[in-house]
């Protein structure tokens, strides 16, 4: 294993206190058990106070646009497969924005993992209510409490057949860090949804709060029955671990273009170009 | 003999009026005829009515024609919507089956006979077009093969069974209507817009096609996709085109050359995507294929109105080339240089094209492949991992290392940022680093390209046009010196940035510039004085969805031409 | 007696400075003095480095202040970055805990003492503060406890205690730092851009507000949201900026008035709904407030670089209006202008805004509610409801009926439509809508807002500038003026359309033109120029994140002034 | 019962043997079942086939942009709760461009109809494939067969708890009609998943395909995990009718500012305002 402190020490713009310290330490951590020297991976992120981790990792980076942070990263696995590829970001960024490449990076199933840190509020911009935001949580944008129901990105992962989905808290630092690697072990799309709590913004899904509820799962991640009760289960108590996963090869190993390895590498072929050309005599 | 021949093929979509003219249009190219073939259809798959109008001559054509020598109606409709474009002593070719008054030129096609179902019906029509042009038998023979051979022996044979039946009725009972000059054994290419696009893009190594289905775009990535495997292209439909925006700038980052294809609408949603290229630096290569808009407007038809969108797309600032194709062969040419251009100045390059182009079938002669000037690549060296910046602002483009290649480790990020790619906050290295972006305008500036002008340098009338309008332009001013006017033409295929010191001279040498758009403002002109001052005050618009011809042209000038 | 008095306060974020400076600047006015105050925070929650600038007088007062005669610094970090920006004799207030060496004006508040915990040293600071500028304690006393009202009385109690100790001391202990002037007892209000923009938005009547948060602009959103029932408006959060401009047009769709707040970033992403308003015909009113790009940029800080993105957002050709408030009260009758203009024009109003004046805190006189004209609404009639057309091409702008409102059907369409609203491809009918849309800009020219100016007609040197650049440029004017030099201002509210016959005289009279603008690249002299040939050869820009003011305009200037 | 002829006749751009002419018949069945006239409602779609539906029925209409047919409709329903709202439009416009705006309006839960009449292909643009397009389904932009698995919206829905979730086919004329009168009576967020073949470029999932697939369920939609079950076939078996339903109170309904009918009809209060105002004295 190599030592993580190779991922650099950084200071961060983040609050004192704020969950997302442990989710850098539990990712390099990961990093490390994973054996991934910093130029053998990417992370990639959007906005918010979470998508800054890019920042404070030493390894290649993209730092994306709010609630964009999937598409670049999927293809920039398609264009190389042979880097590890790791998306961070928030709630907000995520399931708000971007929800829709959610859904559809579920459905292509990259190798590629997938770390939100779920906080359930807008931290960033300063306390508005997120997609998990639960209902009936007083914000600056909802004085009466939110109305709609909150997002359970973890049971939509489930019901959509997603590769590897798991659901940790920061603030148990050993089972966020294992859970990161094997999310980043999987092949496959790997989702894995962190609460990170937000202690400027987010007064009800505290760490205690949080610390109180989550328990292990116990159920076999192959049987998506199981894996959709735990799945569904959000509230007084909040299942944690690798909830479902189901082995099946990712879409760039099924992509006969993608199978020598990184395309900038790749030379124009300039007869079968020309054979192309032909075609239209 | 005629130097040309128009014929327009009209009728309903879905009765495969697109496979007669593309073959056809083959055909001609293959007899060493020039070719083009201009698409006007209806936003549906079957029904209403569509047409593809022909121009087929023995020298290189220009804009699409206004006037027609044969019209094949598939559609009663098609004759009353089209009788008014004929010229004297034009053959209509109908159904003999329909009921209606003979008239002079009027031909009845025995459908019922030559084609026992009615999927059979465009071969027959195909093979009496053919059989009136005067095209070999052999040369229709193969390609409606071709066109059918995946389908099975079987269908393959009936089809050449009424393609004969058809030749040898129409010899027998339709007048010949040869096909302009002799045919001069060149081998040629019938491609349109979009297919002399993928090529470019394939030439110049495209790697990744980021894309949202979206008309007159769609064929483009449709067409990489046809070749993904064997030519090492990840062809990608994103779940929205912002998703295919921000792939194409992920792709681009692990060191792929990225094609993003779309129209207006779909590009207004890339937007945001724009302004991140820019302060990314990283190379990409937008295709904003025209529509008329404003949001769905005319989905089939063509326009020339995102200039200024695509100039302005992105908050903040930025700079970015607008490259405006004015031909088949320039889209070709044009998608190559893009690639090259984004990367050197590692920014977003736009390839402004329009439904017309996008689908106007084009004889060209093949490309001289190994004639291409070299694509710029990233800087695939390794040297001194540790002191890698990716945005080193020592100069004003950095060296763009890839993520994974070597030891060097890569920072591309959306904020105000420092060299090595971190959020900063303070105000001078803010300055610093949007100084540096901003000087990488002197390295568009380096390959500008110059308008393309035909005439004397000091003309009466001097037509300005862009993109798609140029040939129609040049058509004009040809015309019109043929009159004895003294008439010139300055076509623009790159949009922004501009070299004033290139034409400038040209427009204050003329005595009266007419700025002829396919749009409804004219946006070039206002760009022009935005520029450099000068004003064209006289303009010819076209804004009803239809391409501009020399005689759309020619028919508004009238009242300039007067007045000279 | 000095005519104003300038204050800034430093330190890290999450130390409440914000409420010191809210709570004080409310106290100013309280006292019968003006106000400016000026927000500079980093885009963090805690730590970092904000300041606060204040620009305390007798008079109204202009833009943000360039140097001061106090420094309150909570963070020793913030002595050092302001050191330079203070006045001879200037006070610096720190922390008397801290290990520093003395000097003149340096001051050690001795919080350890007056604030038992952390959390009310900003209400110390308040105290020492409040009690240096000569503020009754009444004053600081109500602002106190209402702040603090809804913790419960035990909080209260406890700030008051601090607030008193703290006084007591600064009377001993601190020097006398008298507000300017007298007090003239008028009430004035204190609030920032955002707020006056809301307040403009509720007494045009708005009823559905479509957001998605986004730095400067979230307070709108925000400032609708917290009086949303008692006002009777929707204010609801988008999941993205593509739902908030789509639902805004279903909401004005259903006779709502609706706004749109949000910053480049979203607004990019906006860019097709805007070009659906076009086509549509539905009024909208966008608030884009401006902050550095492109992409992220800084988010917390200022800009004015959208210009160009908001003229030209939208596929197609459709028009539009743009206004530039200048200052706090421009927010508000601004504002209260766009709502009028879109339902009397039927298509989008922009607001360009930016972070300075979101955010810049102004006393302003109470609005006159009463005097405001009308606002414009839709045709809530129903007659001959199967007559009706949503699109009737009889004038440029079609009655709007409302959906459920008696038995007229209204049918709004994103495509080329005919009167009723239905697809159309027919090229006659494309252009007849589209000239109909097109002829609508009669509709805005008619009610353009002219520019600002100051000045004699044929200055040595006129200053031409939009929005929030105008307060400063009418303050450099007037400095100039006093110096001898002929200065004169142009400062325009409105940046689209423009009426040249209103300002083009004033730019050809001048000796010397400069444009001062908050971006890189002089994008509103450069539509100067498209719209009226005319070239403003000077510029003072600023990019660095930061308003413009007096002093960087001058410093800019000189060489400029030298060669006049 | 309004006689559906009050819905008018027109002349469609669709293909002659196009799914979607039974879902415009059903629609307008729907509709007379619901007694609505046409000044009651109005329908808002947005760009492919199925949204020219909004040209093809007498009433009022929002045929907005592709993908964004649920927000302008669920605004339009906040400052208008007296209005019925039907939304109608394609897999592509609603599962794909529209997915995030689907996850938001599921979570509002607005008194909304949403029809989506799913070919499993783009028909507008000549054959795509489109989040429902099955995997391994060749087309002319995927000509090794689509990789990505396939979005199944019902089962999401009954997932995220979406208030009424049902499936349906056009094929089966009083099937579809029943279905969507049920949807439009029911308060709260309803979603039609309309199957409804485009004979032109989907050639695997035919009329015949569906009819000799589509069967009706039997268990109580108020069963969640029963709906659950239902909602994940789909295949060799497709269960139509209504999946799942939950009564709970829609979102314009706890807004206390929609309580008072339309809001284009209330005047300004600027006695209101004024206090607003002098709030910052
Ligand atoms: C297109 C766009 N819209 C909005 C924003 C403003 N914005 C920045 S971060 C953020 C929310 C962040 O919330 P979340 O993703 O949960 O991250 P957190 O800060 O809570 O970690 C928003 C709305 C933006 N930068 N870009
Ligand atoms: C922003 C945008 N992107 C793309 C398009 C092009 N487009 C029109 S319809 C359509 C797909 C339609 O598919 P679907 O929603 O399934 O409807 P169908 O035609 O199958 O009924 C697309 C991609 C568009 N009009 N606007
Ligand atoms: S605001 Fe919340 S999420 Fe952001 S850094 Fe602070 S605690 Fe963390
Ligand atoms: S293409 Fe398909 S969806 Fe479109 S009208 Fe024809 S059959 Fe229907
Ligand atoms: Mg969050
Ligand atoms: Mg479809």
């Amino acid at each position: 294993m190599i030592d993580s402190k190779i991922y650099g020490e950084y200071v961060t713009a983040w609050c004192p206190g704020c969950g997302n310290h442990d989710v850098l330490l539990a990712l390099k951590d990961a990093l490390a058990r994973q054996d991934l020297e910093p130029h053998q991976f990417a992370l990639v992120s959007g906005i918010g106070q979470a998508a800054k981790i890019v920042h404070y990792v030493r390894g290649n980076g993209f730092n994306g646009l709010h609630g964009r942070a999937l598409p670049p990263a999927q293809a920039l696995k398609l264009v190389n497969p042979e880097l590890k590829v790791v998306v961070e970001s928030g709630d907000g960024c995520t399931y708000g924005e971007g929800g829709n490449h959610l859904l559809a990076a579920i459905r292509r199933n990259l190798d590629i993992t997938l770390i939100v840190h779920n906080n359930q509020i807008y931290g960033l911009t300063k306390g508005q209510s997120s997609p998990t935001t639960m209902t009936g949580h007083v914000t600056k944008n909802n004085p009466l409490g939110v109305f709609d129901q909150p997002f359970n990105p973890v049971a939509v992962a489930v019901t959509m057949h997603a590769s590897f989905v798991a659901r940790s808290f920061s603030g148990f630092k050993e089972h966020a860090a294992a859970t990161i690697a094997a999310a980043i072990e999987h092949k496959g799309f790997s989702l894995v949804d962190m609460h990170s709590p937000c202690i400027s913004f987010n007064k009800v899904n505290t760490f205690a709060w949080y610390k109180s509820r989550c328990k292990e799962v116990a159920h076999d991640p192959a049987n998506w029955d199981e894996a959709m009760k735990a799945a569904m289960v959000f509230g007084e108590e909040i299942p944690i671990g690798v909830i479902y996963r189901e082995e099946r090869p990712s879409k760039e190993t099924l992509l006969p273009q993608c199978r020598d390895g990184a395309m900038y590498r790749r030379p124009v072929d300039m007869d079968k170009v020309a054979a192309h050309m032909m075609s239209y005599a | 003999m005629r130097e040309e021949l128009h014929l327009i093929l009209g009728g309903e979509a879905g009765q495969g009026l697109d496979t007669v003219a593309g073959l056809l249009g083959k055909a001609v190219v293959r007899s060493g005829r020039h070719l083009l073939t201009v698409q006007h259809v209806m936003s549906r798959v079957r029904g209403g009515h569509n047409n593809f109008r022909m121009r087929l001559a023995s020298r290189p054509v220009q804009g699409p024609p206004d006037t027609f020598d044969l019209l094949a109606a598939m559609s009663r409709e098609s004759v009353d919507l089209h009788r008014e474009r004929l010229a004297d002593g034009a053959v209509i070719l109908v159904d003999g089956g329909w009921d209606m008054p003979p008239e002079p030129g009027l031909i009845g096609i025995p459908f019922a006979e030559l084609a026992s179902r009615p999927v059979f019906r465009n071969v027959a029509l195909m093979g009496v077009l053919g059989a009136m042009l005067g095209i070999g038998a052999d040369i229709l023979r193969e390609l409606v093969a071709d066109n059918f051979r995946a389908k099975g022996d079987q269908i393959v044979s009936s089809n050449l069974d009424v393609l004969a039946a058809a030749m040898k009725w129409a010899a027998d009972n339709a007048p010949s209507l040869p096909l302009p000059g002799e045919g001069d054994g060149v081998t040629r290419l019938a491609m349109d817009g979009n297919q002399a696009l993928v090529l470019g893009a394939l030439a110049a190594g495209v790697r990744f096609c980021g894309y949202y289905p979206m008309s007159p775009a769609t064929s483009i990535a449709e067409g990489l996709a046809q070749v993904a495997v064997d030519l090492g292209v990840v062809v990608e439909q994103g779940e929205d085109e912002i998703a295919a925006a921000n792939m194409a700038l992920g792709a681009s980052y692990g060191g792929a050359r990225s094609i993003v294809p779309t129209s207006g609408g779909g590009f207004a949603l890339m937007t945001e995507a724009v302004s991140l290229a820019g302060v990314m630096e990283t190379p990409v290569v937008f295709v904003v294929a025209q529509r008329p808009g404003p949001a769905t407007g005319l989905a089939t038809r063509t326009e020339q109105a995102d200039l200024e969108l695509v100039l302005r797309a992105g908050h903040g600032e930025f700079h970015r080339a607008i490259l405006a194709p004015a031909t088949v062969e320039d889209c070709f040419h044009l998608t190559h240089k893009a690639f090259d251009l984004a990367e050197k100045f590692q920014g977003p390059v736009f390839i402004l094209s329009d439904q017309y182009l996008a689908s106007a079938v084009q004889s060209v002669e093949p490309f001289d492949l190994g004639a291409l000037p070299p694509v710029a690549g990233p800087d695939l060296s390794d040297a001194d991992p540790d002191a890698y910046r990716r945005y080193d602002w020592s100069a004003p483009v950095s060296p763009r290392r890839i993520p994974g290649h070597g030891r060097s480790l890569v920072l591309a990020d959306c904020h105000e940022h420092d060299e090595k790619g971190h959020i900063i906050e303070a105000a001078d290295i803010r300055v610093r680093m949007q100084d540096k972006r901003l000087a990488k305008l002197d390295v568009l500036r380096a390959e500008i390209l110059p308008p393309v002008s035909t005439g004397e340098d000091d003309p009466d009338l001097l037509l300005v046009g862009w993109g798609s309008s140029g040939e129609v332009l040049r058509e004009v001013a040809a015309v019109l010196q043929a009159r004895g006017v003294r008439a010139a033409s300055l076509c623009f295929t790159q949009v922004w940035p501009l070299a004033p010191e290139t034409f400038l001279q040209r427009l204050h040498a003329a005595e009266c510039v007419v700025a002829v758009e396919g749009n409804s403002t004219g946006q070039f002109a206002r760009l022009l004085r935005e520029a450099t001052g000068f004003h064209i005050a006289n303009s010819v618009l076209r804004y009803d969805g239809r391409a501009l011809t020399a005689g759309y042209v020619l028919e508004r000038l009238a009242p300039i031409l007067e007045a000279l």
